[in-house]
């Protein structure tokens, strides 16, 4: 019954679903009108929704979140576009002053239905500033939602989700798996709120979001052939956490390794592996391991494989956990 | 293609010394390059009342309407009054913090006051007499400077969004709600208050220009009270405000901002004008902050005598009394004001005394619209700790 | 040997001391100079060292992380007051995508002896964005370090060596603790980059930095009545950790809490907790516990006393630690 | 007070429709107060010669400088083709992308000409004919789109800053340097490059502020190519941006951004007037981007075929040659410049494929001028790992 889409043309349909759905739901960024976006995400809405409600901006992204508060304030929803994870820093001011916190400040009468969707992370050989892992400095913001979509199946309704929403959310594409395809389903199988656990495992979890959900699932595989059985979680909501299942997945497989292509430093993995032990302290056979990049600015593309976590530094990582 | 005439005027740049310099004697194409735009002429602020309460030339032009003008004093008095009790109250620990409009109620009545109801306000924090005009309790005003609250109001009756803190941040959420405006084709105006301080900021002027660029219904009121707490504005740009607004392509204007009439006028035809689909207006009222930024600030250490003095016998309130006096109206008017006043005064202690804050509890409440587990558990903790502690 | 001081004054000779000491150190931001800053830190210098070296800038935070990174490129070494930690965000482009970054994208070739001197954290009554706690963002950033000081002593010593740092450095000043005084040695005891272990303890360590010392060094009396061996860690480097000093409480106490005033979700706790754990799995008896603010915009004065972990707080979380 | 003279003419806004509209005549206050600072005519772009290849009646004034003029065309030439080398590499995949120049070879070689090379550059990112015209070689400029670096050069060696991506940060950069330069009482003067698109963002506005407010030594060089992206620059900004320079209190200049000439001639003055102390200028060269965005970008999805060819039309390249050869240049110097420009190209295409990465190592070392203990770990355990690979 699914029709199978690539993730970002999966985003795309999601768009298009919540356009027709809701006029007051308006698309807003940087080339995103006539070019479609630097990734085709918003091809053609243009030409569907007429250009008051698919709307290149200024060069500004101050700007770009700056007036989607004052759209919002005017009833609109809108979804803004910023073109790539390291380009989201001269709004992060807008973003953590103004729009995280203008329900809280205003006693709950004003919320802010805004999406920010933001292209993330590396692996596509890109120059310097084009492939952040950023999720941590959101995550860390109260009053915003943070989620991270792997597959196509949940790109198409997590991203309409995300715009019914009355919370403002950071929404987080992987920009090296939008040409991955994958079947989509009519209807949503959870909410957007919820952590998918791909895979059960007995001897380790792996947690990922986002991009990292493919590397965990090889990785699970290789571990398999090994004789292992590692399960896969897609936390798919970074803040809040679903910490029901990330505390069911740890009292299973007593051990858990997270997987994230932002610097350990703290990176969710650094909450993650504080909440699980607080909460799992007895179930644990050996404390919460962190895969993630290095401690370091993204470097340049030819040495982001060395950077970037993958399937072995998984696998060295689950063998250190086991061999606690 | 030919030379454009203008490239042949060789005009000094603005703030250095006038004349040539040896550089722009040298060549001969000195002559045909010189800076192309220079300073576009300031404007001399618009007055229609001057400092003694005497009409000028362009005020007896237009004459008085003096019933708007008795409207005008009286708010202009009662926004005084706000102030004063209100820093007498924070001086009797009743307020943690007051931001006095002192001296700017000109500006600020009169900018106000040319707007509809049905116009949308975004203030920046110093906006007082603003909210009085717009019907806001003082007991709503003064809130969030007794800290038992982060806003005071609810936009959705007043027509005023809450205070921005963040300088300059509101400028681009009434550019945004002026996208709004238009999209709803709707004929509303949005105005925004920003100091000459906040003009520096980034966000203020990507709002000049976006608003711009997109020919919005946006009105960028600009209280310049020579100050941004210690800096004068001398230190925040070269050239003045509304000179600014036309680089942007915005219609600027320049008015007397202790001169009520003026500033009424003035934004009523720059409101109308944005009204009437022009595109948006850039107003840079020139006016004075009487008091210190703030019930915790020293202006000695950064302002002399003089200069306070200087501006004190400027004063927006006295002024308008003065052409009232000399318009002919009588005691009866300002005896009956006086008393207003005192009335507004009590009713300013007392509801200041009757503000009481919500528990944390509601924070949680308030911060998501959509239930949040993180809410849900750390606000039982705090329950538990508040009933453990009281009990 | 030592002279008394405030905080803040301490914070002012140690600037006095480093601009008398190298010419090229120039201290702006706003309101600083005629004014002293609104908390009188930078008092006194522009008399002494004039308006070039002590400069009240235009009413930008972009312009003054940005202008300072132009004059550390020319060889200056700024010293930038930001007025309160919730000014911050507008320079937050600058900070981690250019200060952070300048050297390595560089390749090793442009540093940025750039200071940001941040005061900090609530209970001083004020109103909103005037008392937030965002080190965890700044400790995120690789590239830069962040730094805490909690005693006049520190902050003297600090921010000399944060100043003759050819690393970016965020300064961050516990604005409550302003007015305490203390004795400031001639000679700094240790480098920028070590913790300091304020009390031992056996049962169980309190980790802390900047206004929190003071909570746990009171939560450590008040368990020392109860009968307990409650240490205490002044972490004052946040990044980079320093991890060995961590490593030896943890394994001497087998109990670590850490507190800070920033919100637990992905504060600086999280990354603590997640390093002790991987360091000292066998020694902990129980898992590393945070007592951070609630995970809310910070709220209004009023409340502040319920929001920022206090002492009662703290014990609490001894008290769980204790009978895990 | 009387009442300007300014303040009596009623100019209308740019871009609305001419004439005063029922707004501006219902009442006599209208006269009075027609927004105060309208547009500043905006000028046309100084030009030396046309497109044609012509003087103009400035061009024929002011004369030409023979060997100067084949000296930029020759930088242009070579510019042009590292862009065409550069476009044939990254299609064969020996460069991850490439930005093309192309077509703005005047305006970015003419300025960088008109600069001592004591003078600082702050790059964007496409001014591959600045780095090249500073003696940077084509393996340095490609470094960094090859994806084995960052930054190609030392700033220490060209006086070029590195490329920056972050839209517009390095306008503050440059003001900043420019802040050290007076602080040494040196005389250089510093120059900043950016586009249409990035003048929206507050940092460069914030530049623009803070340099006219401190009368810094900065000139802002903007290359309006007419677009940002797929983004025209009408969406950016409502008047021409050398209008704006005029509102913060900035020199404006406007030129012909594809005449070498003119521009060359424009830059030096602006540049000794900055030298001079006159304070910071901006200049807006009108030019063209005749190549997509980057080797990844579609322009046919934006862009008119009518658009790219009237701007073909306008090539600088082709003009100059034309001027040149109407002057008197004759076939030598060509032939002669083709085979250096052929030599360039042989030397381009080997520089690239030298250009060999470092081991992800190197970043530990340079991320901190100082020990740290993460670097120290985490670069150990990597070699550990990439030593195990290699094993
Ligand atoms: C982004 C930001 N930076 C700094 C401050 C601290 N601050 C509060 S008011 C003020 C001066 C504002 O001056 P101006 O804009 O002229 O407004 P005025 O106070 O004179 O009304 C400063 C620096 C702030 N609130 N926001
Ligand atoms: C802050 C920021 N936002 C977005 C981008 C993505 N981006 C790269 S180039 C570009 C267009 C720039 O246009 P313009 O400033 O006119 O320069 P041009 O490319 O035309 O030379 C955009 C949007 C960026 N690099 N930085
Ligand atoms: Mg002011
Ligand atoms: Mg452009």
């Amino acid at each position: 019954m699914g029709t199978r889409y690539a993730l970002g043309a999966a985003i795309n349909a999601g768009l298009r679903a919540a356009m027709a759905r809701d006029e007051k739901v308006l698309v807003m960024g940087e080339d995103i009108a006539a070019l479609g976006g630097v990734f085709r995400v918003t091809d053609g809405l243009a030409a569907e929704f007429g250009t008051d409600r698919v709307v290149d901006t200024p060069l500004a992204e101050s700007g770009i979140v700056g007036t989607a508060i004052g759209l919002a304030l005017r009833g609109y929803r809108p979804v803004c576009e910023i073109q790539f994870d390291g380009f989201v820093y001269p709004a992060f001011d807008q973003i953590v002053s103004q729009l995280a916190k203008m329900r809280a400040r205003s006693q709950g009468r004003l919320s802010l239905p805004i999406v920010i969707r933001i292209p993330v992370g590396g692996g596509i050989g890109a120059v310097e500033h084009h492939s952040e892992s950023n999720e941590a400095y959101f995550a860390h913001t109260a009053g915003l939602r943070v989620v991270s979509c792997s597959n196509p199946d949940d790109a198409f309704h997590m991203i309409q989700q995300a715009i019914a929403s009355d919370d403002p959310v950071i929404f987080y594409e992987p920009k090296r798996r939008y040409w991955d395809k994958g079947e989509v389903l009519d209807e949503p199988s959870r909410s957007l709120h919820e952590a998918a656990v791909l895979r059960e495992g007995t001897d380790c979890t792996l947690v990922a979001h986002g991009p990292t959900v493919a590397t965990a699932l090889a990785a699970a595989d290789a571990a398999r052939e090994d004789g292992f059985s590692v399960g896969v979680v897609d936390l798919r909501t970074i803040s809040p956490l679903d910490v029901p299942t990330l505390r069911k997945v740890a009292a299973a497989s007593h051990r858990v390794v997270v997987v994230h292509e932002a610097s350990t430093f703290l990176g969710i993995g650094a909450e993650i592996a504080a909440t699980i032990t607080e909460e799992c302290f007895y179930d644990l056979e050996a404390p919460v391991l962190r895969v993630g990049a290095y401690n370091l600015p993204y470097p340049p593309a030819h040495m982001e494989d060395d950077f970037l976590p993958d399937v072995d530094r998984v696998l060295e990582a689950v063998d250190a956990s086991l061999s606690f | 293609m030919a030379v454009h005439p203008t490239m042949l005027a060789a005009d000094p740049m603005p703030g250095t010394s006038e004349g040539t310099s040896s550089v722009t004697t040298i060549s001969p194409l000195a002559t045909l390059l010189a800076a192309q735009q220079t300073d576009p002429t300031s404007t001399p602020p618009f007055q229609l009342v001057d400092e003694h309460g005497d009409l000028t030339a362009a005020g007896r032009e237009v004459g008085v309407d003096l019933d708007l003008a008795k409207d005008l004093h009286a708010d202009m008095v009662l926004a005084r009054r706000l102030d004063q009790e209100g820093l007498a109250l924070q001086r009797q620990g009743e307020l943690h913090l007051w931001l006095m409009a002192w001296g700017q109620e000109a500006a600020q009545v009169g900018s106000v006051r040319a707007l509809q109801l049905s116009d949308r306000v975004f203030p920046s924090y110093r906006e007082h007499a603003v909210a009085l005009c717009r019907g806001i309790s003082p007991a709503d005003i003064m809130r969030q400077w007794r800290g038992v609250a982060h806003s005071g109001w609810d936009p959705a009756e007043s027509n005023v969004h809450i205070n921005s803190l963040v300088l300059g941040t509101q400028t681009l959420h009434a550019t945004g709600y002026a996208t709004g405006v238009r999209l709803d084709r709707s004929d509303e105006v949005v105005m925004t208050y920003f100091g000459d301080g906040a003009a520096s900021q980034g966000d203020v002027n990507e709002a000049f220009n976006w608003a711009a660029a997109g020919g919005l219904p946006v009105v960028f009121f600009c209280q310049n009270n020579q100050w941004a707490i210690s800096t004068p504005t001398a230190t925040q740009m070269r050239t003045p405000l509304h000179v600014r607004a036309a680089g942007f392509g915005l219609a600027g204007y320049h008015v007397d901002g202790n001169d009520v009439l003026a500033v009424h006028a003035v934004t009523q035809h720059a409101v109308a004008r944005v009204r009437a689909g022009e595109g948006p207006a850039l107003i840079e009222a020139q006016t004075y902050r009487l008091a210190g930024h703030s019930s915790s600030d020293d202006p000695k250490r950064y302002r002399t005598d003089d200069e306070l003095a200087g501006w004190q016998a400027k004063d927006p309130i006295v002024r308008l009394e003065r052409l009232l006096r000399s318009s002919g109206v009588d005691d009866t008017y300002f005896d009956e004001l006086q008393a207003r006043e005192e009335a507004f005064a009590a009713e300013v202690r007392e509801q200041c005394k009757t503000l009481h804050g919500d528990d944390l509890a509601v924070v949680f409440d308030h911060t998501y619209a959509e239930p949040h587990p993180v809410m849900e558990s750390e606000r039982a903790q705090h329950v538990a700790r508040r009933d453990r502690t009281v009990a």
